[in-house]
C-alpha cells in the first residue's frame, strides 16, 4: 500500500487541457446549473469536485450546484430550483435517469439545454447532449483482461467472482452484461456474484463472504475501487493472493496498487470522473451556441461516449495523475 | 421533632397547599386525615423532597430544613411509602427494597448480603415467605405494598411517611402493619400515616391533623377521643353520617348473571353463583382469595372454564367486547394501571366504554358528550369539577370517581364492581354508595369486591364469602356479622 | 344518604375549584408546544428571505415545498396514527416501494391509470394489514415485525421489477397529477392536503381517534372498556399501509416510474417529523396538525439548502443543529420517558 | 383484629407467596426467550451444514462470521444498555464513522496508533456525552436528539475527511489487530469478547447495572429511591458512545481505513439485535446474551446468503421471514405495548 496517501494533497482537479481554438476565449456570459447525487462516495466527490474546478476556470460561468441527495424526490425539486432560476444550460447526473426523465424534459421544454451526464434519460427529447462513461465496454474490457490472463495461465473452468456495486443501478446490470460477454468469448462464466454498496465497508463484508464460500478463485472482478479499498482488506486477512483481481473506476489508490506489483489487484479498468470537466465545458459552449472546434460540425454532437480504459503496470505512470482520491 | 410552617404549594391552575402547618413528635402516629385531593399526598411530596413548596419552612429537630430532592430527603433520615406503589416491574424484591442504597463495594452489588438484608426486612414484616429473588411485576398488589414498606423500613430512619399503605391491604394484613409501627415508634421513630379508615385512626394514631383544600383546619387533636362527627365535619364542612342506605324494599327482578362450575386453573375453581337485577352482591375475602379473578372471568378478561350467562344467553368465553355490548362494566381494582388514561381529560375518560353511544357512523357528537361528562362530574361531585383537565392532576379518590363514572353511561346490566372505594374519603363514600344502590333500584345487578367487610354486609344484599379460589358460603347480609364473615374467610370455618 | 347528587355548595370551596385559569393553560400549554413549532418555521421562512430574497417567497418555491412534501406528508399521516396507537411502522418507505412498483409491472400498466391507483392502494393497505395481523394476532413486536416487512417488501419489489426502474407513460392519467395544476398548484398537493383534513377527522371526531388515543394511552384499559384492542391495532397498520398506497401513487406521478428504490429511509423521516410534531414515541398522545408541521419544518431546511447551494457535509451538520433548536424551541412536556 | 401473625392457611395463596411456582416460571420463561433465539440458530446452523457442508462448519468460516460481527457487536452492548435504560440511540452508526475519520486524519496519524485508538474512544465517548447531556438535561427525547446526532456527526465526518477514505498503513498496529491470530482466532474477536463480558459483568453484577434497569422500567421510582436519574440517562448514552469508539478501532482495523461512509444503517441493526434478543423497547428489561444472540442470528442469515450466492432481492425477502420466524419462536412475553 502508499504510505501517507491522506498527507499527498492532490485534491485538485485535474487540469484539463486548454482547448484547440479560440474556444476558451471569454463569451457571453452563461448560468450554468448542477445536480448530482450525494457525494458519499469517491467516484461522485471527484465529479462534483471536477465540474466545480472546471467551471471556476472560466470567468464566463456562473456555477450553480444544488443540494446533492440521493432521495429522488429531493432531486427533483432541486432541478425545479434550477429551472425556475432560469439558468443557461443544466448539467445533470441523476440518481436515476429514468425517475428524471419528466423533470428534464420539463427543463428541455423551457428551453434550457440539459447536459445530460453518465446515467442517461431514456427519451432523447429530455436532453440535448448525453456524455458518459461506456459501463458495458467496462465490463468487456474487465473480462478480456481476466480471459485473457487465464486463457495464458491455460486454466479450464476457472472460479471467476464479481463483486458488484448498487445492485439496482442500470449502471451495474451493464457492468456485468458487457463482463459476462466478454468472458464468453474466452468460454468462461461468473462462478459468483454478490453486489456490495459502494462502500468501503460493505466491499469488506462481501468479500469477506464470498472468500469463505470458494476456497480456491482464479480471478475476481470488483466494479468499484472505492469499495475495492474494503475488498483488498478482506484478501489481505484471509491471506488470500492466488488470483487475478481487477478493479473499476481508476482510483489513484488503485493506481498505486498496481504500480507496486505485488498487489493481487493487477488491473483495473477506468470510468474517469474527468466527464464531469467534459460536460461543464460542453454545457459552455452549447449555452453560448459554440461547437467543438475539432469537429467539423458547428455543434456539439448528441452523444459522447468515452472509451473505458484497462491500466495495468505497464502503463500505470501515464494514468496516474487522472486517477481521482477516493 | 418536625415542624411544617405556612406551606404552599401551587400547580398549574390549583393552589394544592395554600398554607400548611404540621408538628409531629417523636415517637407518635401522627395521622393525616382529608377529603380527596384535600392536599395529603402532595404535603407528604413536600416533605419527601419530590415537590418543591412555593412558601413555608420545615424544621427537623430544631433545624431548618429543605429537602431538594428525594435524595437529600432521605439522607435527612425521612422514608416515604408513596400512595401509588412505585416500584420497578423488572427488579426483583431485593432489589427494589435497596433501590439506590444497594449492598455493594466499589459498585459490585453483592447479591447474597442484599437477600439476606432483604429477608430480614421482609421477615420483620410478617412476609418471610417473599422471596428477595422474585420479579416485583409478578407480585400481587399486596405483595407489592409490603415490599413498599420493606423498601422504607430498609433506610434507617427517624420519620417515617405512609400515604394510605392499607389500602391494597386486607383486615389481618392491617393488624400486621399496626405491630411494625408500634414497634417503630416504640424506637423513637415518628411515624405520619394518611388513611381513609376512620376506625384504623383510632387504633393506631395518637393525634391528627386534619387538611381541607389545602389548608390545616385542625391541628394535633386527640385520635382517641374526638368524636368521629367532629373529624367529619371538620373535613368535609358538613355532617355526613356514615351509613349505608337502605336497602330496596321491593324484591329482586329476572336473573342477570347466572354463573356455573366456572374455573380457572390455580385462580379459582368451580364458581357458581347468580346475580338478580337490583340485587347487590358482594363477595368477601382475604386478599389474594382469587375474588378479582371472578370478577375478570366473568366479565371475559380473564380465560376459564364454566358457563357465563348474561340476561339468559351464554357469553362467548374471552371477550371483554361482547360482555360490555351486552351490558357488563367492569371498574377494576388498579385504576392506574387498568382503567384510566392519564394523560386523556376526565371526559375522555368518562366515555371511553361507551364511545358508540355517543357516535353515529362512527362521528363523535361531542356537544353531547360533554354535557353528559359535566353531569356526571356533578353527580359524582368530582372536583375540581372541570371535566376537561387531564386525569393525571385528580387526586386518587377522585380519579376512582372517574373510573366509577365511566359505567353509569350507556345501559348497563350488570356491573362488576373492584374495590370501588379504595383511596375514597369518608364523604364521597357515602355518595359512592348511595350512587351504587341508587343504580341497583333501577334495575341494575351488581357484584361488588371489597376487602373491608363491614362495607361488604352493609352494602350488599346477598354476601358470597371466597376463601382460598372456592365460595364457602353464602347468605343473605342481613343474616352475617362482621365477625362470622372475618371468622368463615380466615379459617375456613362455614357457619 | 339518599341525596345522592351532591349538595353545590361544596363545589365552589373545593382546593382545584378554579376552572377558568385551568382551562386557560391548559389550552395554552397545547399553544404553546405547537407556538414552538410555529417559532421554528418563522426563522426558518426569515432565513429563507434573507439568504436568497429573490428565490425564496416565490409561488413556484412554495409550491415547490409542497410538491416535495406530498409524498412523505401522506405517509405521516399514517405514522401518526400508528404512534399514537403505541406502534411503530418502519416499513412504510419500503411499502410504498412495493405498492409502486407493483402498480407499474407491465401487467398493471395495460389496464390503464385508475387500476393502477387502485392497484398501489390495495397492495398498500393489503402490506399493511399483514403487519397489522403480525403485530395484533402474531404477538410480534412492532419494531421487529415491521423491520421485517421492509426487508422483505424491498426484496419482492426489487424482484418484481428485476432491480429495474419501470416506466410510466409519460402523457398518462397518473402522471397528469404532478404536471395538471389547479389556480398553480399541483393536483397532488391538493390529495396530500385532502389525506390530512380526513386524518384530522378520523383522529379528533370519530370514535376511532378516540380509540387510537386509548390503545396508545393504555392498552390495558382499552381492553378492559370494551375496545377491541387487537383489531384495532391491526387496523392502525392497514390504514398506515393505505397512506403508503396513497404515497406510491404521488411519488409514481412525481417520477412516472415504479421503483424498489422509492421511499429509502422514509420511515426515520417520517417518525422523525411525528415524534418533532409532539407525538410519543410512547404512544398515547399527539396531533396531526404537529406532525405535518415538523414535515414542513423538515421540508423547509432541504429546500433552503438547495436554494442556498450547500455542500452536503455543511448541511448535515446544519440539518442536525437545526433539528435540536426547533425542539429545544418546544421542550417535550409533562410526563416523558427519559428524565 | 389483634391477631398480628397471619394464620399459614392463606399464605401460599398471596400474591407473591408462592414462590417455588413462580420462580419456576421465571426461569423457565428466561429460558425459553433464550431457547426460542438458540433454535433458531441451530436451525440455521443446519440450513448451512446442508447447503454447504464443505463450507460451512470450518474454522475459518466460524471466525469469519465472528470477525464480521464483532464491529456491530460491539455497538449492540452499548445499545442493549441504551435501551435496557428506556432510551434509543440512532448515532451510534456515524458516531463510529467520525471516530474512524478522526482518528485516521493525517494529524492524529503522526502520532501512532495508541493516539489513534484514544483519539477514536475519546471522539466516541465525547459524542455520546453530548448526546447523554441533550437528553438527559436538554430534555431532547431520544429518537429526536440521536437522529440529530447521526445527521451532524455524518456530516462532520465527511466535513473532516473531505468525504475521502481514509488510509492506515496496512502494516500498522491497528491493522494487526484483524491480522494478528492468537490461537487462529483474530485479535479483534478477542476484544469483541472482552467486550461483552464487562458489559455483562457491568449490567447483572454493579449497581449501575440495577439502575440502569430502574430508570428504564420506572424513571420516577427511580427518582423516588433517591437516584440521579439524570445523570444515569447521561452516562448511558456515554457508555454507547464509547462502545462506538472501540467499534470504530475495529472497522479501522478491518478495512484499514477511515471513511465517512461506515457504520451505515448500523443503528437498525443494533436496535433490531437487541430486540430480537428479548429486550423491550420500552425499557426496564433484557439481556446482554439475547441480544449478542440477536445478533449473531443477523450475521449468519448473512453468512448463510452469501455462501450460497443468493441475489440480494431473495436474501431480503428470505430475510424477512427468518426474522418473523425467529421472533414468533420466542413471542414477547408479559407486558409489552401494543396487546
Ligand atoms: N402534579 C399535579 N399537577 C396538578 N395538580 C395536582 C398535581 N398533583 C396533585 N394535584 C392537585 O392537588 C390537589 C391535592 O392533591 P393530593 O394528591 O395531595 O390529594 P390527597 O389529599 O392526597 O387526596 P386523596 O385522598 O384522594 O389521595 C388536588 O386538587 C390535585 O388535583
Ligand atoms: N399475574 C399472576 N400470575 C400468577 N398468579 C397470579 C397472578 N395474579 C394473581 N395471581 C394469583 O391469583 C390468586 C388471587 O389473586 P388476587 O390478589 O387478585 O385475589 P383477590 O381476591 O382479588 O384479592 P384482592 O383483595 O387483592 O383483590 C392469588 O393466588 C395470586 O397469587
Ligand atoms: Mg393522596
Ligand atoms: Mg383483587
Amino acid at each position: 500500500t502508499s504510505n501517507e496517501p491522506s498527507a499527498s494533497p492532490t485534491t485538485a482537479a485535474p487540469q484539463p487541457a486548454p482547448a484547440a481554438s479560440g474556444n476558451d476565449e471569454p463569451g457571453d456570459k452563461v448560468v450554468i446549473g448542477f445536480s448530482a447525487p450525494a457525494a458519499d462516495h469517491g467516484w461522485i466527490a471527484a465529479i462534483a469536485k471536477n465540474a466545480e474546478a472546471t467551471a471556476k476556470q472560466y470567468p464566463d460561468i456562473e456555477f450553480k450546484p444544488v443540494e446533492p441527495t440521493n432521495d429522488i424526490n429531493q432531486q427533483i425539486s432541486a432541478v425545479e430550483s434550477l429551472i425556475a432560476a432560469k439558468v443557461n444550460a443544466l448539467v445533470i447526473l441523476p440518481n436515476d435517469g429514468q425517475q428524471l426523465n419528466q423533470i428534464a424534459l420539463r427543463a428541455t421544454e423551457a428551453g434550457i439545454p440539459v447536459i445530460n451526464l453518465d446515467r442517461v434519460f431514456p427519451d432523447k427529447l429530455a436532453y440535448r447532449t448525453w456524455i458518459g462513461g461506456d459501463n458495458y465496454g467496462m465490463g468487456v474490457a474487465a473480462g478480456h483482461h481476466i480471459g485473457k490472463a487465464l486463457k495464458d495461465k491455460g486454466v479450464s473452468n476457472p472460479v471467476i467472482v464479481e463483486i458488484q456495486g448498487i445492485a439496482t443501478l442500470p449502471l451495474t446490470q451493464d457492468r456485468s452484461k458487457g463482463f459476462e460477454d466478454a468472458l464468453k468469448t474466452y468460454g468462461f462464466s461468473v462462478t459468483a456474484k454478490q453486489d456490495a454498496k459502494f462502500t468501503v465497508e460493505t466491499g469488506n463484508q462481501v468479500a469477506t463472504g464470498l472468500l469463505q464460500a470458494h476456497k480456491k478463485i482464479d480471478a475476481m472482478w470488483n466494479h468499484d475501487d472505492d469499495q475495492g479499498v474494503g475488498v483488498l482488506a478482506a484478501i489481505k486477512e484471509a491471506g488470500r493472493n492466488e488470483f487475478v483481481m481487477v478493479g473499476g473506476a481508476g482510483s489513484a489508490n488503485a493506481m498505486r496498487e498496481i504500480q507496486s506489483g505485488t498487489s493481487v489487484l493487477q488491473a483495473t479498468v477506468t470510468y474517469s470522473p474527468t466527464m464531469a470537466s467534459s460536460a461543464i465545458k460542453l454545457a459552455r459552449l452549447i449555452a453560448q451556441g459554440k461547437g467543438m472546434s475539432d469537429l467539423v460540425e458547428n455543434q456539439v454532437p448528441q452523444s459522447i461516449t468515452l472509451a473505458s480504459e484497462t491500466i495495468t503496470k505497464e502503463n500505470v505512470e501515464k494514468y496516474l495523475d487522472l486517477g481521482f482520491e477516493s | 421533632m418536625l415542624v411544617m410552617r405556612g406551606i404552599v404549594k401551587q400547580f398549574p391552575g390549583v393552589r394544592a397547599l395554600d398554607g400548611v402547618d404540621l408538628d409531629v413528635r417523636a415517637g407518635e402516629v401522627h395521622c393525616l386525615l382529608g377529603q380527596n385531593g384535600a392536599g395529603k399526598s402532595t404535603l407528604i411530596k413536600v416533605l419527601a423532597g419530590v415537590h418543591q413548596p412555593d412558601e413555608g419552612t420545615v424544621e427537623f429537630n430544631g433545624a431548618q430544613v429543605r429537602p431538594s430532592g428525594p435524595m437529600d430527603a432521605i439522607r435527612l433520615g425521612f422514608a416515604t411509602i408513596y400512595q401509588e406503589l412505585d416500584l420497578v416491574d423488572g427488579l426483583s424484591v431485593a432489589d427494589n427494597i435497596f433501590l439506590g442504597h444497594e449492598h455493594a463495594r466499589l459498585g459490585f452489588v453483592n447479591t447474597g448480603a442484599g437477600h439476606r438484608a432483604a429477608r430480614q426486612v421482609l421477615e420483620r414484616l410478617g412476609h418471610g415467605e417473599i422471596r428477595p429473588s422474585t420479579e416485583v411485576g409478578r407480585l400481587s398488589p399486596a405483595a407489592k405494598q409490603v415490599v413498599s414498606m420493606a423498601r422504607a423500613l430498609s433506610h434507617d430512619a427517624r420519620l417515617i411517611i405512609m400515604d394510605e399503605p392499607s389500602a391494597a391491604l386486607a383486615h389481618d394484613e392491617v393488624a400486621n402493619l399496626f405491630r411494625i409501627i408500634r414497634e417503630l415508634t416504640g424506637q423513637g421513630v415518628a411515624v405520619v400515616y394518611i388513611s381513609h379508615r376512620l376506625e384504623e385512626i383510632r387504633e393506631i394514631g395518637d393525634r391528627v391533623t386534619v387538611l381541607k383544600d389545602g389548608r390545616t383546619v385542625a391541628v394535633g387533636l386527640p385520635a382517641r377521643d374526638t368524636p368521629t362527627s367532629r373529624i367529619v365535619s371538620l373535613m368535609t364542612g358538613r355532617n355526613v353520617e356514615y351509613v349505608f342506605p337502605p336497602r330496596a324494599a321491593r324484591p329482586p327482578g329476572d336473573q342477570v348473571l347466572e354463573v356455573e362450575g366456572l374455573t380457572s386453573p390455580g385462580a379459582f375453581h368451580d364458581v357458581s353463583f347468580s346475580v338478580r337485577a337490583g340485587e347487590i352482591v358482594g363477595l368477601a375475602g382475604l386478599v389474594g382469595s382469587g375474588r378479582s379473578e371472578i370478577l375478570e372471568a366473568v366479565y371475559g378478561a380473564r380465560p376459564a372454564s364454566g358457563s357465563v350467562v348474561l340476561a339468559g344467553k351464554r357469553l362467548r368465553r374471552g371477550g371483554v367486547v361482547t360482555s360490555v355490548r351486552r351490558g357488563m362494566g367492569l371498574a377494576p381494582e388498579e385504576r392506574k394501571a387498568q382503567a384510566l388514561l392519564l394523560d386523556q381529560s376526565v371526559t375522555a375518560n368518562i366515555t371511553l366504554g361507551s364511545l358508540p353511544g355517543f357516535a353515529r357512523f362512527g362521528w363523535m357528537n361531542r356537544a353531547r358528550e360533554r354535557a353528559e361528562a359535566e353531569r356526571l362530574v356533578k353527580a359524582l361531585d368530582i372536583r375540581p369539577p372541570d371535566p376537561e383537565r387531564p386525569v393525571k392532576t385528580l387526586s386518587g379518590g377522585n380519579q376512582q370517581k372517574a373510573v366509577l363514572a365511566r359505567w353509569l353511561l350507556g345501559s348497563r346490566r350488570l356491573l362488576l364492581l373492584d374495590e370501588p372505594t379504595r383511596g375514597v374519603d369518608v364523604g364521597a363514600r357515602a355518595e359512592l354508595y348511595a350512587v351504587i344502590r341508587d343504580l341497583a333500584d333501577q334495575g341494575i345487578g351488581v357484584l361488588l369486591v371489597s376487602s373491608e367487610v363491614p362495607e361488604v354486609l352493609g352494602l350488599a344484599d346477598r354476601v358470597l364469602v371466597v376463601r382460598e379460589g372456592a365460595v364457602i358460603h353464602e347468605a343473605a347480609a342481613g343474616e352475617l356479622d362482621e365477625h362470622r364473615v372475618l371468622d368463615m374467610i380466615m379459617n375456613g370455618r362455614a357457619a | 344518604m339518599s341525596d345522592a347528587r351532591r349538595p353545590p355548595a361544596a363545589v365552589p370551596e373545593t382546593g382545584g375549584a378554579a376552572p377558568p385559569p385551568a382551562r386557560a393553560t391548559l389550552n395554552s400549554l397545547t399553544g404553546a408546544r405547537h407556538l414552538g413549532l410555529l417559532v421554528a418555521l418563522g426563522l426558518l421562512v426569515v432565513v429563507g428571505l434573507v439568504t436568497r430574497p429573490e428565490n425564496f417567497a416565490t409561488a413556484s418555491n412554495l409550491v415547490s415545498i409542497l410538491s416535495l412534501a406530498a409524498t412523505i406528508g401522506v405517509i405521516t399521516v399514517g405514522a401518526t396514527f400508528v404512534i399514537i396507537g403505541g406502534g411503530i411502522d418502519l416499513s412504510v418507505g419500503a411499502i410504498m416501494a412495493l405498492a409502486s412498483v407493483w402498480a407499474t409491472t407491465v401487467a398493471t400498466q395495460e389496464f390503464g391509470p385508475v387500476v393502477m391507483a387502485v392497484c398501489a392502494i390495495l397492495v398498500g393497505t393489503g402490506t399493511g394489514l399483514v403487519n397489522g395481523l403480525l403485530i395484533a394476532y402474531g404477538r410480534l413486536v412492532p419494531f421487529i415485525a415491521t423491520l421485517a416487512m421492509l426487508v422483505a417488501a424491498r426484496g419482492l419489489a426489487q424482484r418484481m421489477s428485476d432491480r429495474k426502474t419501470q416506466l410510466i407513460d409519460g402523457e398518462g392519467a397518473i402522471a397528469a397529477l404532478s404536471t395538471t395544476r389547479i389556480l398553480g398548484i399541483p393536483l397532488l398537493v391538493y390529495i396530500f392536503a385532502l389525506v390530512v383534513v380526513l386524518g384530522w377527522i378520523l383522529l379528533n371526531r370519530t370514535t376511532f381517534g378516540r380509540r387510537t388515543y386509548a390503545v396508545g394511552g393504555n392498552p390495558e384499559a382499552a381492553r378492559l372498556a370494551g375496545i377491541d384492542v387487537r383489531r384495532h391495532t391491526m387496523l392502525l397498520y392497514a390504514l398506515s399501509g393505505l397512506c403508503c398506497g396513497i404515497a406510491a401513487i404521488l411519488i409514481m406521478a412525481r417520477t412516472t416510474t415504479g421503483s424498489s428504490t422509492h421511499g429509502d429511509l422514509y420511515e426515520l423521516d417520517a417518525i422523525a417529523a411525528v415524534i418533532i410534531g409532539g407525538t410519543l414515541l410512547t404512544g398515547g398522545r399527539g396531533t396531526i396538525i404537529g406532525s405535518i408541521l415538523g414535515l414542513l419544518i423538515f421540508t423547509l431546511i432541504t429546500n433552503l439548502f438547495i436554494l442556498n447551494g450547500l455542500n452536503t457535509s455543511d448541511q448535515l451538520i446544519a440539518k442536525g443543529l437545526i433539528i435540536v433548536v426547533a425542539v429545544l424551541l418546544q421542550r417535550r412536556n409533562l410526563k416523558e420517558r427519559a428524565p
